[in-house]
């Protein structure tokens, strides 16, 4: 492996039973990257981080940290530490103990692992915290010493278990932003899973995308936004329009898809046959009060609002369009003629093939 | 790493062994087997069912038995009764430290020796105690009255003996419903008392089982109340356990009275269960 | 130090005779309370282990012994024999003998009879009495095996007659059991402690009680209404003993406490401590008058003559009784 | 529903004078300067706890040697009752709740039988079975075994039998609340496992040992049914008081009564005091 | 009042101890209206929701339902039903009887109800559930269970207290859209409760924007979003920059204001003099890459990009500007030369003077 991963899985499987909770997992991650596991509850990202931590054994395979193998090592042996997703703050000590901890068992003095988990604390931003209950501190507080917690040890590698999924909305919002940052200032390298697609986007270098205990797509935000790979990728990872239908005619990545409904439409894909599933982002839906504004577009259609669900800057339409089974979503113009569409006006819809993803179903 | 992973589960698991084992099966192994051991002659005894013939033939034993199963069964209820709305405002009312201190006070008597809290009535209830003497000297008697030695006093006794151990799972359960149900249940028109039946009761069932067993356990094992409240008319199952092994040196008899005590508590406690359709294991947690 | 664990009644070994005993011999006495029934039963439970010396009713020593062998002959060459008051020895020495082994010796001796608060129930004079409608309520004994007995005999039968004959035992006992039974109502309750029973009698709530001859004279000191009655049927003898249990572990200590307390002067002071009379020759010579006149009050001579002693009692005896007893106290 | 009626209050303060009024008769009458614990009251004393004998003809508790030695019996036996039921509780508690293995339901259930056995046929069980084994070692080794007869040993090991069920479950609940990410956590930091239990896994649990000692020391002092079946020349508190009581009580043991209720609620506040400063 | 309002809230108060978690309310609701209450967490709603149910009194004012006023009401005699927040299924009962169960206690036979509970399940999209017990339910079903108890019982209004609280994002985005067409359906008054500013800008005909026990505004949920009455609503509704400075100026609406890090903004509010709170949507932040084209703006600066929290068509830019002491915050152009701005990168940007609201601060 390159000499500049701090991270290396080949081949990583683990099986419960029957069941492959990962199935064969190959990835690397980089020095002072943000890589992130994004999938749907269950898909095996818990798993997958604790064999890297040290508290399951791969079925098959190999983890290496800095090209060292890891397997048999074990947990309080590997330089890598991890953010629980309950945090597990050990609430029978004093958040400067907590921060202490892992220093002392290093076998670090007393003194210079106080001092270093105070200035650590400073470094999170919680001056003068060290003496109070962990108890005593409010989510975003927890959430930092927790990381404070890994961070004081200067492991090669921290691992983060959904740390934000107890918070709630603003506070998460917030802390999204601050980790990212800490990421940088410290410049370690975070291998962060996360159900939440805007977590993961918002904040990663680079996005895996796990299924099933299978990688789908590795890649950065806007390339798994923009070309998701697979069907299951294009819908997971942010709001779309999903159409099933049939390939009508297929060239050159260009296709051509019949609905069931009627509807026919054209977009780019690698498929040539049979049954296909399309995707259109919202906001690649183009809106007019009349069919001309449109007419550059090999997609147009006539349909009616049938719900303007008004959310300030992420409003957005539902418009009800013969040959569709569903209405389409479009976003709510803020401006413009169309920017006061009210429910039941016609409005004419339309988008680019290039907006539209085309996949084997 | 496999046998010593096993070799230490065994070193764990050493302790319950030998305590379930040499304090709890082989003893009842035991007194199973003496309880079918007759004597026949001075120091021989043959195996025989003698004991249970015994206590099936003589009116005596199995009227005690009926006696003691069914004042205790009605000593349940009583209990049961009782404590419910005392448990209902430690769980639902009180708060703060109202509550602590109401769970508390129930909790301190019944630290102290249940010898203590029977002397206690005994003073209260006899011919020249307190309650007594309280009523001629406030002119409501003229004669001394006896309360004690009577079966009222027994099931006052018992009764007294077993609230804590009712109020406690009570509690408890009425504690884990959550208020909004409560209030959803009067939301859409409930009264009172359906809300009482149809949420509150049937919500509660796992603490109210799960206190009127060891209430009854405890009511048909007890032995010193019922002698020192009892009067010369009552006997208490346990008292012929005692008589036999104690007063009359008759070990397999009494083993077999042991026996029947143990079928009789199992018995009741497995069909309350089986009414209700709780679990023993999560019932008793429960408490 | 050495040690003697004496399992004996209450007031057998007051606090400073086990002094005295223990600045003579250096040796401690480990004293635990109990009864006929009791003391039994631990050994049985045992099989004689526990303590070194016990003190059961002379009649109790046989039948146990034959079922269980809790008891180890006694070695009557240790004992200084002229302590005794000879006839008394002799009698125990016979009924407390089996397979030819004496195994138990006498101490202190007393009756049975009636304690009769003579104010409020003056008409009581026999066992028959207590079931006396005029008293109702307030009468008490013991459902134990000498009310058995007791009553049998104030019923003309002779229950001690019948010892060997089991069927006709047990008939006998039905008929005493039905009598019991019906004498019940009257009875404020069994009692089972001696003071428990003293209490009551001193404050009204029971005014005529069989029970021991030492609680009456006890209280007729405190107050001259309550009397010891010898009933016309007859008062109880019975004899406590010394006997040692087979596995007592410090025989030697045993034998120095029963020769030490067969001393006239220490008899007499256990004697007056308990109330009793002591089966130490001479001791009643140092004994206070007292409890003399107490006695004559109470026998006068045909009374003496009557008293019937308890007979060592045959195994299975007690089986019959203890259900009768058992019925006696259950049923309503 | 929330706002409680008039008589459901009263229907309260009755409940709490009918618990309590039999303590307090026993408590106030404990300096009744009389020799019999009834009505009327004859003056206070405290003749009953540090009296000679003097004045009534019995000795107050302090001075009786016979109250004296049982409550020594009675911490004779709560003593290792309660360390012994931490002990092992602590270690049953770890195979209920970590230990994997199959039958872990029925030695589950089996650790909750004792407690719907009465405690009556608990002592007698035991009683007889010892005694076997006694009677068998005796003759086969020819040597008497004093500590399985009647006796102190044999009563701890009752009172055990039953108080081990408690401190289990209270232990084991408490262990079920623990979360394992916890100990991972510690791992995942570089701890060695004994370190773990001991800065991590011991220190959570420190409240339910020390709430488990209590209790079982509390149930060993005031456990009378077993303990009556496996008393030896060495009766405890409990045991004293019953005889006493049959024998018609004097002032004495509402003396004792009362220090025993004093002492109950010391050890009850400690609990309560301990884990109030725990939240 | 009108005959066609369902609810009347006239002055009402509620004090706990002297604190008054309630201020002094009046509001009605009109027959069919979906009406929320917005506020953050500890602003009164729910002790308000509990007067209007009937499980607390208020100190001081009415409540009137359809004209009759409720105090002295008890709850179960009301006309109002509530779904509580943590939905209040009663367990102990199957999910039919849990429907079935305020129509027994209305007295409707036992056969009739049962077939009342049916019917309502076949509405609410559960058919054949009877019988399931409620915790064999996922969360959108058990939501679904919680409406259809109340809304068997055919009530004037209905009471929701955060309803979808619990759920997991996927689902509320979901569950959002049903409510609001299930009201529609059984044309029921609904007053919904939440500090979820999406859900009540989605869902609600008119919103009640509540702080520290008083109504701020009330009005539709465009109004509150383009026009907010107090800087509360202002920051509350809505993503928003907020800037703090002092009036320099001030005539006939149109208002300048210096902040103390020296920016000179342009903007309209009522406030004449004295401090000044100012907030621009990030939507209406024009960004360019040369300074002419957006010279007709009269806000108008340069500045660098900080972030780029890209987050599908959600995605914002971070832009580190003179004069301003925090980072302007701007919607992530999708198309255009600046789609694919980079960190670092200069940008120009502006804004209207109508866009930007001042308020005394
Ligand atoms: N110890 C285990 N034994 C058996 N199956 C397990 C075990 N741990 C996890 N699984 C199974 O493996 C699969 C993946 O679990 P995992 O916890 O890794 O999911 P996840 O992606 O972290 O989900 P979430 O987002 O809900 O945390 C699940 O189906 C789970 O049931
Ligand atoms: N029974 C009560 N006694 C005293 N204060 C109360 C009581 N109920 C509520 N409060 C107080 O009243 C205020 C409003 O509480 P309320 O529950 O109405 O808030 P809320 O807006 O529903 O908040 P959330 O969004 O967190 O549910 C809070 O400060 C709360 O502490
Ligand atoms: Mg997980
Ligand atoms: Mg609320």
């Amino acid at each position: 492996m390159s000499q500049s991963t701090d991270l290396d899985l080949v081949n990583v499987t683990k099986q419960f039973g029957t069941h492959a909770a990962v199935n064969n997992v190959t990835f690397s991650v980089a020095r002072g990257e943000f890589f992130s596991i994004l999938g749907p509850s269950g898909c095996g990202k818990t798993t997958l981080m604790r064999m890297i931590a040290g508290f399951e054994n791969p079925t098959s395979g190999d983890i290496r940290i800095r090209d060292k193998s890891m397997i048999g090592v074990p947990a309080n042996r590997r330089p890598v530490n991890m953010v629980f997703q309950s945090l597990a703050l050990f609430p029978m000590m004093s958040v400067g103990e907590n921060i202490a901890y892992g220093l002392t068992c290093r076998g670090v003095g007393r003194a210079e692992a106080d001092e270093r988990a105070t200035r650590m604390l400073e470094r999170v931003g919680l001056k003068g915290f060290g003496e109070r209950r962990v108890t005593a501190l409010s989510g975003g507080q927890r959430q930092r010493v927790a990381i404070a917690r890994c961070l004081v040890l200067e492991p090669t590698l921290v691992l983060l278990d959904e740390p934000l999924g107890a918070l709630d909305l603003k506070l998460r919002e917030h802390m999204k932003i601050e980790l990212k940052q800490l990421q940088g200032q410290f410049n370690t390298t975070f291998a962060y899973i996360t159900h939440d697609q805007s977590e993961a986007l918002v904040m990663s270098d680079r996005i895996a995308v796990m299924n099933q205990g299978r990688f789908e797509q590795v890649g950065s935000p806007r390339e798994l936004y923009h070309n998701p790979a697979t069907p299951f990728v294009a819908s997971f990872v942010g709001e779309t329009n999903r159409w099933q239908g049939d390939v009508a005619s297929a060239s050159n990545g260009a296709v051509t898809v019949r609905l069931s409904t009627g509807g026919m439409l054209h977009g780019r894909g690698g498929v040539s046959q049979g049954a296909a599933l399309s995707f259109v982002r919202p906001e690649a839906v183009a809106l007019a009060q009349d069919a001309a504004a449109l007419s550059s577009l090999p997609n147009r259609f006539e349909g009616r609002v049938s719900a303007v669900l008004f959310d300030g800057a992420a409003s957005s339409l539902l418009i009800e369009t013969p040959g569709f089974d569903q209405p389409v979503r479009a976003v709510l113009p803020q401006a413009g003629p169309l920017a006061g569409i009210e429910v039941g006006e016609a409005v004419h819809l339309g988008w680019t093939a290039d907006a539209m993803k085309v996949f084997a179903a | 790493m496999k046998p010593a992973h096993r070799l230490t589960l065994f070193l764990l698991m050493a302790p319950a062994i030998l305590w379930l084992g040499l304090l709890i099966i082989l003893p009842h192994v035991e007194i199973l087997i003496l309880s079918f051991s007759q004597r026949v002659a001075p120091r021989v005894y043959e195996f025989g069912f003698g004991n249970y013939l015994e206590f099936f033939t003589e009116p005596l034993y199995w009227r005690t038995f009926a006696r003691t199963a069914i004042m205790s069964i009605m000593v349940t209820v009583i209990t049961l009764v009782l404590a419910f709305p005392i448990a209902m405002y430690i769980a639902r009312v009180a708060q703060g430290r109202v509550k602590a201190m109401l769970l508390l006070l129930c909790l301190l008597p019944f630290w102290v020796s249940e010898l203590v809290r029977t002397l206690g009535w005994m003073m209260l209830l006899r011919e020249t105690g307190i309650i007594s003497y309280l009523l001629r000297m406030t002119g409501l008697a003229s004669q001394p009255v006896e309360l004690l030695y009577n079966d009222g006093a027994v099931i006052l006794g018992l009764v007294y003996g077993g609230l804590l151990f009712m109020i406690v799972p009570l509690a408890n359960a009425l504690e884990s419903l959550e208020p909004s149900v409560v209030e959803a249940g009067f939301d859409l028109g409930g009264s009172r008392w359906t809300v009482l039946r149809r949420i509150v009761i049937p919500h509660a069932m796992p603490g109210i089982v799960a206190g009127s067993i060891i209430v009854f356990m405890l009511t048909v094992g007890n032995f010193a109340t019922p002698v020192l409240l009892g009067g010369k008319n009552g006997l208490w199952f346990t008292e012929q356990i005692y008589a036999q092994f104690i007063t009359r040196f008759n070990w397999p008899q009494g083993a077999a009275f042991g026996i029947l005590l143990l079928l009789l508590s199992s018995a009741i406690v497995w069909a309350g269960l089986r009414l209700t359709r709780q679990s023993l294991g999560t019932t008793l947690r429960q408490a | 130090a050495e040690k003697l664990r004496l399992l004996t009644w209450a007031d057998y070994a007051p606090a400073d005779i086990v002094a005295q005993f223990t600045k003579e011999t250096g040796i401690e006495v480990e004293v635990t309370l109990s009864n006929n029934e009791e003391m039994i039963s631990k050994l049985r439970a045992t099989q004689g282990a526990g303590f070194d010396l016990v003190q059961p009713s002379q009649d109790r020593i046989a039948g146990p012994q034959q079922e269980f062998g809790i008891y180890k002959p006694i070695d009557l060459s240790k004992l200084k024999s002229d302590l005794f008051i000879a006839s008394m020895l002799e009698a125990t020495k016979k009924n407390t003998t089996l397979d030819g082994k004496v195994y138990g010796v006498p101490h202190i001796w007393g009756t049975d009879g009636l304690i009769v608060n003579t104010k409020a129930a003056p008409k009581v004079a026999d066992y028959n009495d207590l079931c006396d409608a005029a008293i109702a309520g307030k009468s008490s004994f013991r459902a134990k095996r000498p009310a058995l007995i007791a009553f049998a005999f104030a019923n003309g039968m002779d229950p001690f007659a019948s010892y060997k004959d089991a069927k006709a035992y047990a008939a006998m006992m039905d008929k005493v059991g039905a009598k019991l039974a019906e004498c019940k109502k009257n009875v404020k309750f069994f009692w089972d402690g001696k003071d428990q029973l003293l209490n009551a009698l001193r404050s009204g709530e029971v005014v005529a009680a069989m029970a021991w001859d030492t609680g009456g004279w006890k209280l007729s000191s405190e107050n001259a209404d309550i009397k010891f009655v010898a009933p016309k049927s007859g008062a109880l003898g019975w004899v406590d003993t010394f006997a040692i249990p087979s596995k007592g572990r410090n025989d030697d200590a045993a034998y120095k406490w029963i020769n030490f307390n067969m001393r006239p002067e220490i008899a007499a002071k256990i004697a007056a401590s308990a109330g009793n009379f002591t089966a130490s020759n001479g001791a009643d010579k140092l004994m206070q008058g007292k409890l003399k006149d107490q006695f004559a009050e109470s026998f006068p001579k045909a009374a003496i003559d009557n008293i019937k002693w308890y007979p060592a009692v045959p195994a299975g005896i007690e089986e019959i009784e203890g259900k009768v007893l058992d019925r006696l106290k259950a049923g309503s | 529903m929330n706002r409680p009626s008039i008589v459901w209050k009263l229907y309260i303060a009755a409940f709490y004078i009918f618990l309590f009024a039999p303590l307090l008769v026993v408590a106030i009458f404990a300096f009744n300067a009389s020799p019999f614990p009834s009505p009327p009251w004859k003056g206070f004393t405290l003749e009953w706890f540090v009296g000679t004998g003097s004045v009534f003809g019995k000795p107050g508790v302090l001075k009786d040697p016979i109250w004296l030695t049982s409550i020594g019996n009675s911490f004779k036996i709560a003593l290792p009752v309660a360390f012994l039921a931490v002990l092992i509780g602590t270690v049953n508690a770890w195979v209920l709740e970590r230990a994997e293995f199959r039958g872990k339901t029925v030695l589950a259930m089996m650790m909750l039988w004792p407690l719907v056995i009465p405690g009556v046929v608990l002592g007698i069980s035991i009683l007889a079975f010892f005694s076997r084994v006694a009677n068998g070692l005796e003759d086969a080794l020819n040597a008497d075994i004093d500590m399985l007869r009647p006796g102190l040993p044999l009563v701890i090991l009752g009172q055990l039998s039953f108080i081990l069920t408690i401190a289990t479950l209270i232990i084991a609940a408490r262990l079920r609340k623990f979360d394992r990410s916890l100990e991972e956590a510690a791992l995942d930091l570089g701890a060695s496992r004994a370190r773990v239990l001991r800065t991590v896994t011991l220190p959570f649990l420190k409240p339910a040992l020390f709430g488990a000692g209590l209790v079982a020391l509390l149930m060993s002092f005031e456990n009378f049914n077993t303990t009556l079946m496996l008393v030896g020349s060495d009766p405890p508190l409990p045991i004293t008081m019953y005889g006493q009581m049959r024998e018609g009580a004097t002032p004495a043991i509402n003396a004792v009564s009362l220090m025993l209720m004093l002492g109950v609620g010391g050890i009850a506040s400690i609990f309560a005091l301990t884990s109030k400063a725990e939240q």
